[in-house]
């Protein structure tokens, strides 16, 4: 009798929305599935594409990632170029056959404590019907002798 | 344009005029109407109160049709079955459990993929068109009325502006009318009273009627069956609540574009109004 | 002492089946659209037909592009350490051409030269080359000038040299015998050694001078025009049959890791790249010297054999075709 | 031929000190060759497929002095791209281009350089444009399998990296170790974090000559990767990278109405 | 060899009551590196801080991880409690237990999984951070205000008598804002502009303030104690040092027919004018637009009229740059427009008004001088219908939102209105009544009470005129939805209170956050109301939400408090989580190609050059340096980074790397 598949979910979120976002869903005491490691960063333009791809070898079954809306980045632009970086990184992970829908792109301001709950429930929920990235999860081993 | 067609009962019945002006214009215009095959009653004004499930399987069954028939779209000159196509449609959107319901009831797949149109909707696109095909301005002040059943829920039909609708206004413009700025567009005309409760009847619509007329309007032009017919088949019970004789002529906005395109009179069943309406049409003008 | 065979064209598939019930792995050149690699097959139909060379090396079967040595698991106080034993599977080299085939002399050379690496010794026991003589070659093989030849049996445990009728066998060793012994009746006894259908090739350059005066050399500036259009990159050295430089890799989490051998190349600036930023080879031309250097001078020097088998595999692999027989000649001509 | 006398002449002259162009080589192939004197420029000439530009950052190079390029329009949007990346300057490189009438031009300035390059349209070949739309028509597992297979054959020799113009940090993320971003060995995670970063390292920089592809010597098609990146960046927000001396990197800047359709 | 403390935080039941927090402490206590791990009831309480320093010292830590609640909370409090014991305050992090655990997920063993993972998460981080020191920035002591209504005027006047220098800007010719249009003022009922204007009068007199009318604010860039503004001062076409305010100038123009936004366009002005008698500073303003000589190039009338030769048909705007060290927002609201409301006639019937309108209507200064006349035909109207919540509270109008000060006003209103005609009939159609605040509801029961006032609890659903009468179509849900018509000769819709037009593109010029309203969004909904996200930018009165004057004039006070706080000090201490090139020994020097892609990327221009030379000044590369004061530290340029030469303190790759291979 195996249990039933929990979906390993990272988040990463800036600092100045998401993060106070997500405060606020805990100062609001709106409770929402636990899967989701959160880590926090200044902005979503510090999130370098890299830190996507390590979550993912690191066996994360899905992704978060989330940011202030644009016009209200704290830092004025940040969340623009992370745009912009998404657009094209998101075409080559499709490209390259990369399950881009074990991630998802959203923002989420500070005041936004009800849809961060909501964000992290749908993904959740949907990773989890997805089951484990295990392809992803077996690359480390492939090829080694 | 190729258009699904739901003519509904009361086109085939108390509003003949209104099916025939429908047609007749649609034809002037090139508007394609595709009948919905083997259509059924849209559950209007009963069902919703009576039986919820029903009142969304009637018009599903009505849109699966339609969508079986490669259609896309359904226009649906009948305010209330516009009404009641529609809000079923958006009810059985949001309620995926209720849509597998409904769909195993009419053993019919539901997909909301056929959207649902009125009259305004259809002819606002064709502007153009009957600008360029119109022969003889409909020179008249009229008072547009849309009633209660067009523009509400905005939230559901997200037609126009549900407290000062445009659509008719503009139409009428365009085909030379003079649309008077009047109170009662969207105000209730008694509708399903009309049978059992005429004297509330004979007091809404008066309202209407009378307001129309103190605006200076010399026709009301409607897109409802049941504003028609409250507004034009009780006006005795109207001009006696009122203590006065209106003789305002009640006519459906494609009966009023009919004449401008300078379709016959008799083609839009302009003679079957109980207040005359034949008088409207251009020659007697000069 | 090397006892021979005729070997008839048919009689390969059933030897193959023979090898392969015998629960050895068959490598061997195969055509995958237009690329020839070694794989693994099982009959002798899927074999390459009319090839040069595979692009990569046999080295692979004795010294894989990344292997596992341990791994490990932090603990409170401790640490938790678990070598690895390679998986070392009996296996058959079919098909690879005498130049490689003594290429494994030039890999056992170093990884038991005063450490015996328990990993290469692991698959070089269970291995066992079958290599094939070459009736073609094209401008990049040298074999003739660096002491090999279209029918060297060195380094192969049976040689196979085509003959009209099929082959002529030459086994060279015990591991030779035992794979005749699977099908002892498919080989029938030759008398002599029928070679003339091995194609010819002249040596290009006399290979002891060159090695003789490669130490005067050191600071000649042939090699920095030489290599000046070399990109720097590490293809020769990891298509080469007998390089043998690796890295040494850690891969862990913050809990767990591993170490892993991989393929490294003296061409790449970051090989002797120290800690403190200082490069003694800092330039590519240092580099590409290091490069002929190391097999025609220091193997020789230490393993009294060279580091080259004229395989020609780097000249093919070049993305600037820096052909290897082309500047040696140019420098035993400087 | 004209490009030898050119050569010769502008080594003579000083007013450069090496002509790089392309010679024959092994097996009927043509290579990248140096001529650092009139006297060996006999071989030269303007036939040859590899990126030139990816020499002129060498440190190797730039010691000789100012060099004259042998420049196919990849090779001039490279040279534009360097310049933009402030890893060139224009007095440094002269690059050399045949005209109309089959006659050698210098092109001094980055001007002169772009002004050439419009009159010749960027495409991707035509075998590289088909296999990139069968991907595009694959489903996602299917491509994720095409790369695998292919991606298993690459054993990090970094022929594509090394063979790339725009590849020319001295110290590459593949080198990072604190922390060790994409891991050394070439197992299938390795390759493919290898492959991704440098693709995306290369969107909004990559010039689409296709060296890297060409360079590989186990035939993996990886252009296709840098190719999907660039083509992306062009047609998401209308930059191209090799189109002008200034600096315009899309990924460095952006536009508030840039439009996307997956951020909730 | 780190050696890491770890402190997990119970905050009473906030966390324990969810999470183990004793397994949270045992299972830490296991990782590698860590030496220290407790539990305990509160951390952030005196003894549990000095649990923190003792353990400090006691088993002399490398680094400490306070597992509690959100470091946006208590970061400051732990990391002054770690510097008190000697460490450096930036080798303390914070994980999130309570916030991002256990007030969102359900009491259990995943929970307690989630936070042991969370602490281990930040002790690998810890780990790997390193000591910083703060960064210190110059404050420019002059602060600079935008709007000058009673917010700005307040907080304008409270910064100046601090001592600062203070600019207020203001976009209309005057100052005094909204609250110099009001009649009277609830609760009291005492005349706003006798108790507006001295405030204004001294404000135009305070040596400390400078006072910029009829300008706007330009652009803005800098950071805060550094903000470079620039604004745009609109040309009056009058020469405010030569106008004597003597308004001669006003008194010939031809075009009369202007409606005059003073009085809301009940009455009328000329194209030259001084918008009010009290105006400050009283001097005309030429509105081009309407202006015959600007339209047709004849006339200068009024050039003839001025007799100090004050009027300049030929002065341009001008853009003034200032430094400032602060800014207070205080744009003040705006009434919701009259095409909202076709179904109440608003726009369309002219006895329909506004609140704002009511107020000149009733002010002694009106149109009217104070007498009730309604617009249309000047007649006393008999019936008044006042409606509240006109846009307010109802999610078809995209108001969702109370006003707030609705329910005052109309109570002042009905009450105005009584006052002057007793035996006028005044209602009032309300959803609720919301008069918190105090005497705020004595002075609604005294309009229902004493003015008798009659209040329906009901909506109205549609306005129409009927013979000279507005028809008044309304229900009163006290007697079961009864319709109710009320033929009335005057309506006035307590319209819905909304952010300033253009409040949206200016927060974009200040980089502050806004509702989705279009107000501006404070830093705190509670702890931080004046403030906004953007350090250095603060907020007073209705720009923020809906806001009555007593309110509106202790929030200007708040702001100006914290702008005062923030010029006490000659330099602020900036946080050193910020970007920084990395540097080697020769000859590698950096690993900065010299691409300088990140400086296009970075928001603050903060990416600098720097030339490596040898020891004989030959250059040797040009790398990238990033300027401390200018960069804010988000990071767009590590991410824009191929060779990870620049990282981020704090946010460093080998910390968020760290913190990803833990999970």
């Amino acid at each position: 009798m195996t249990e039933p598949f929990e979906p390993k979910i990272t988040a990463f979120v800036c600092n100045w929305c998401t993060y106070a976002g997500a405060d606020l869903t805990g100062t609001s005491r709106i409770k929402y599935q636990s899967n989701v490691r959160v880590l926090r960063l200044p902005c979503t333009g510090r999130i370098d594409f890299m830190l996507l791809a390590k979550a993912f070898a690191r066996g994360a079954d899905g992704i978060i990632i989330s940011g202030c809306h644009p016009n209200d980045c704290h830092y004025t632009s940040g969340n623009y170029h992370a745009r912009r970086r998404w657009m094209i990184y998101r075409n080559l992970m499709d490209f390259m056959g990369i399950d881009t829908a074990r991630i998802t792109f959203s923002w989420v301001s500070a005041a936004e404590g009800a849809k961060w709950a909501e964000l992290v429930n749908e993904v959740t929920t949907g990773i989890r019907a997805m089951g484990p990235y295990t392809e992803y999860k077996q690359l480390a081993n492939a090829g080694v002798e | 344009m190729r258009i699904g067609y739901y003519p509904g009962c009361s086109l085939l019945g108390s509003s003949r005029e209104f099916d025939e002006s429908v047609r007749a214009v649609s034809k002037a215009i090139g508007l394609e109407l595709v009948e919905v095959p083997d259509w059924n009653c849209c559950g209007a004004s009963s069902a919703h109160v009576l039986d919820h499930r029903l009142s969304l399987a009637l018009p599903a069954k009505i849109l699966a049709q339609a969508e079986a028939a490669g259609l896309t779209e359904v226009l649906a000159p009948c305010a209330a079955c516009y009404n009641r196509l529609a809000s079923a449609r958006a009810a059985l959107e949001a309620d995926p459990a209720a849509a597998a319901d409904v769909a195993a009831i009419i053993e019919m797949p539901v997909t909301g993929r056929v959207k649902v149109v009125n009259v305004l909707e259809v002819l606002d696109r064709c502007q153009a068109v009957i600008q360029e095909k119109t022969v003889a301005p409909f020179v008249r002040k009229v008072a547009c009325y849309y009633g209660c059943l067009l523009v509400r829920p905005p939230k559901v039909l997200g037609f126009d502006r549900a407290e000062n609708p445009q659509s008719m206004d503009r139409l009428m413009t365009a085909a030379g009318a003079e649309a008077v700025e009047w109170n009662f567009k969207t105000e209730c005309c008694g509708a399903a009273f009309s049978v059992t409760r005429t004297d509330l009847v004979a007091r809404m619509s008066g309202k209407i009627v009378a307001d129309a007329v103190r605006h200076g309007a010399e026709a009301i032009v409607v897109a409802c069956p049941m504003c028609q017919s409250n507004l034009d088949m009780r006006r005795p019970e109207i001009n006696a609540h009122l203590g006065g004789n209106s003789q305002i002529p009640v006519v459906f906005i494609t009966q009023a574009l009919g004449l401008a395109l300078g379709i016959a009179p008799a083609e839009l069943g302009l003679q079957r109004h109980m207040v005359p309406a034949l008088a409207l049409q251009p020659s007697a003008t000069v | 002492m090397a006892d021979m065979y005729q070997l008839a064209s048919a009689s390969l598939d059933p030897l193959f089946a023979a090898i392969t019930a015998s629960g050895r792995r068959i490598l061997a050149p195969t055509d995958q659209d237009g690329r020839t690699e070694l794989n693994p097959v099982t009959r002798f139909g899927q074999v390459a037909k009319d090839y040069v060379q595979t692009t990569l090396s046999a080295k692979e079967a004795v010294f894989p592009k990344v292997e596992q040595l341990l791994s490990y698991t932090l603990l409170p106080g401790k640490v938790d350490l678990v070598d690895a034993e390679p998986a070392a599977v009996p296996t058959v080299v079919f098909g690879i051409r005498p130049c490689e085939a003594s290429g494994f002399q030039a890999l056992d050379a170093v990884f038991n030269w005063d450490y015996r690496d328990k990993f290469f010794n692991a698959r070089m026991e269970q291995l066992t080359v079958i290599g094939m003589g070459c009736t073609r070659r094209d401008d990049a093989c040298f074999c003739t000038s660096v002491g090999g030849g279209p029918g060297s049996t060195r380094g192969s445990d049976i040689l196979l040299t085509p003959t009209a009728s099929g082959y002529l066998a030459e086994v060279q060793s015990d591991k030779g015998r035992a794979i005749v012994a699977l099908a002892a009746k498919l080989f029938t006894p030759a008398a002599a050694a029928d070679k003339s259908m091995l194609v010819a090739l002249p040596a290009a350059f006399d290979q002891p001078a060159l090695s003789a005066k490669l130490p005067a050399m050191f600071d000649s500036p042939l090699w920095a025009e030489q290599s000046l259009r070399c990109v720097g990159c590490g293809a020769c050295a990891f298509v080469c049959p007998t390089c043998v430089c690796f890295d040494i890799q850690e891969e862990a989490d913050t809990r767990q890791g591993r170490r892993l051998r991989t393929w490294d190349s003296c061409g790449y600036h970051m090989f002797t790249l120290h800690a403190s930023g200082h490069n003694p080879r800092e330039t590519q031309g240092a580099r590409w010297r290091q490069r002929i250097y190391h097999k025609f001078s220091t193997y020789p020097e230490r393993y009294g054999q060279l580091g080259c088998v004229g395989c020609g595999k780097c000249t093919r692999a070049c993305p600037v075709d820096m052909n290897l027989q082309e500047h040696l000649v140019e420098a035993s001509q400087a | 031929m004209e490009l030898r006398e050119k050569a010769k002449q502008l080594l003579e002259s000083g007013e450069v000190k090496a002509v790089i162009g392309y010679e024959p080589g092994t097996q009927g192939a043509r290579r990248p060759a140096f001529a650092s004197s009139a006297a060996r420029t006999g071989r030269l000439g303007f036939e040859g497929e590899q990126n030139l530009a990816s020499y002129v950052t060498r440190k190797e190079v730039k010691r000789l002095g100012r060099v004259a390029v042998a420049a196919r329009p990849p090779v001039l949007r490279a040279l534009l791209q360097l310049m933009a990346e402030r890893q060139i300057k224009e007095q440094e490189v002269l690059p050399l281009v045949l005209d109309a009438d089959g006659q050698v031009q210098e092109l001094a300035t980055a001007q002169a350089m772009e002004e050439h390059l419009a009159l010749s349209p960027q495409q991707i070949p035509a075998r590289d444009r088909e296999l990139m739309d069968r991907l595009g028509g694959m489903t996602r597992q299917e491509r994720w399998d095409f790369w695998q297979g292919e991606l298993s054959r690459c054993i990090k020799c970094y022929a594509c990296r090394n063979s790339c113009p725009m590849c020319y940090c001295e110290h590459c993320t593949m080198d990072c170790n604190r922390p060790q971003w994409v891991p050394v060995p070439s197992h299938a995670l390795g390759n493919l974090e290898y492959h991704m970063v440098r693709a995306m390292h290369l969107a909004g920089r990559c010039v689409e000559c296709g060296d890297c592809g060409r360079a590989c010597p186990v035939g993996i098609p990886i252009h296709l990767l840098t190719f999907n990146a660039e083509e992306s960046v062009h047609a998401q927000f209308g930059q191209r990278a090799g189109a002008s001396s200034k600096l315009d990197y899309a990924l460095s800047t952006f536009r508030p109405d840039d439009k996307e359709t997956f951020i909730r | 060899m780190s050696r890491i403390g770890v402190f997990i935080c119970h905050c009473g039941e906030n966390i324990g009551g969810t999470v183990d927090c004793g397994k949270v402490a045992e299972v830490t206590r296991n990782v590698p590196g860590v030496v220290h791990s407790v539990d305990y009831k509160y951390m952030c309480s005196d003894p549990g801080q000095n649990m923190i320093k003792e353990a400090i010292r006691e088993h002399r830590l490398t680094g400490v991880v306070v597992a509690a609640c959100s470091p946006r909370m208590h970061e400051p409090t732990f990391r002054n409690a770690v510097a008190e014991a000697g460490l450096n305050p930036y080798l303390c992090e914070m994980a999130n237990l309570r916030e991002h655990c256990s007030w969102v997920h359900e009491k259990g063993d995943v929970t307690t999984e989630k936070a042991a993972d969370l602490v281990r998460v930040m002790v690998e981080k810890v780990k790997r951070n390193h000591p910083l020191q703060p960064i210190q920035v110059p404050v420019t002591k002059k602060a600079l205000v935008l709007g000058g209504g009673i917010a700005g005027i307040q907080a304008a006047l409270d910064i100046a008598n601090a001592g600062h220098q203070v600019v207020l800007v203001e976009k209309s010719p005057s100052i005094g804002g909204h609250m110099s249009q009001l009649s009277e003022t609830f609760p009291t009922l005492d005349c706003s502009q006798c108790i507006l204007t001295p405030r204004m009068v001294e404000a135009a007199r305070h040596p400390n303030i400078t006072l910029m009318t009829y300008s706007e604010l330009e652009s803005l860039s800098g950071f805060i104690g550094n903000f470079k503004a620039t604004i745009r001062r609109k040309a009056r076409q009058v020469d405010e040092k030569l106008c004597t305010g003597c308004g001669l100038c006003t008194t010939k123009c031809p075009n009369k027919k202007i409606p005059d936004e003073f009085n809301e366009g009940l009455s009328t002005r000329g194209a030259i004018y001084v918008p009010f008698p009290q105006a400050v500073p009283n001097k005309p303003v030429i509105d081009k637009l309407n202006c015959t000589f600007f339209k047709t190039g004849k006339c200068k009338v009024c050039e003839k009229m001025c007799p100090t030769k004050a009027i300049r048909f030929d002065q341009q705007d001008e853009l003034v740059t200032l430094d400032v060290g602060a800014i207070v927002l205080a744009t003040g609201f705006k009434l919701m427009a009259t095409d909202k409301f076709p179904e109440y006639g608003y726009g369309k019937y002219k006895d329909v008004l506004d609140g704002m309108q009511f107020e000149r209507l009733a002010s002694a200064s009106g149109p009217t001088a104070g007498a009730m006349k309604r617009p249309s035909d000047g007649r006393e109207p008999e019936t008044v219908v006042f409606v509240s919540c006109s846009g307010s509270r109802d999610r078809a109008k995209g108001v969702p939102y109370c006003s707030k000060v609705c329910c005052m006003y109309t109570a002042k209103h009905a009450m105005l209105y009584k006052h002057k005609m007793h035996h006028g009939k005044a209602y009032v159609f309300y959803m609720d009544i919301r008069s918190s605040g105090k005497d705020y509801d004595e002075f609604v029961r005294r309009a229902i009470e004493e003015d008798d006032v009659s209040y329906i609890r009901g909506r109205v659903s549609r306005i129409y005129e009927e013979d000279g009468k507005l028809v008044v179509m309304g229900a009163d849900t006290l007697q079961n939805g009864r319709p109710v018509e009320i033929r009335a000769d005057m309506v006035v819709l307590a319209t819905a209170v909304q952010a300033q037009d253009g409040s949206e593109q200016l927060a974009q010029k200040l980089h502050v956050s806004y509702d989705p309203y279009k107000f501006f969004a404070e830093a705190h909904p509670k702890l931080k109301p004046v403030e906004t996200n953007t350090a250095g930018i603060f907020l007073a009165g209705a720009c923020q939400a809906p806001r009555d004057i007593p309110e509106t004039v202790a929030q200007a006070s708040g702001a100006a408090a914290k702008v005062a706080a923030l010029f006490s000090k000659d330099e602020l201490t900036r946080e050193p989580q910020i970007a920084v090139v990395n540097r080697l020994p020769a000859p590698t020097f950096s690993y900065c190609v010299g691409c300088f892609l990140c400086q296009s990327a970075c928001p603050y221009q903060a990416i600098e050059q720097e030339e490596i030379k040898g020891r004989d000044g030959s250059l040797i590369k040009t790398i990238a340096k990033v300027n401390p004061g200018l960069c804010q530290g988000c990071g767009t340029c590590v991410a824009t980074c191929r060779t990870k030469a620049i990282d981020i303190q704090g946010f460093s790759n080998e910390q968020i790397f760290a913190e990803i291979m833990t999970l």
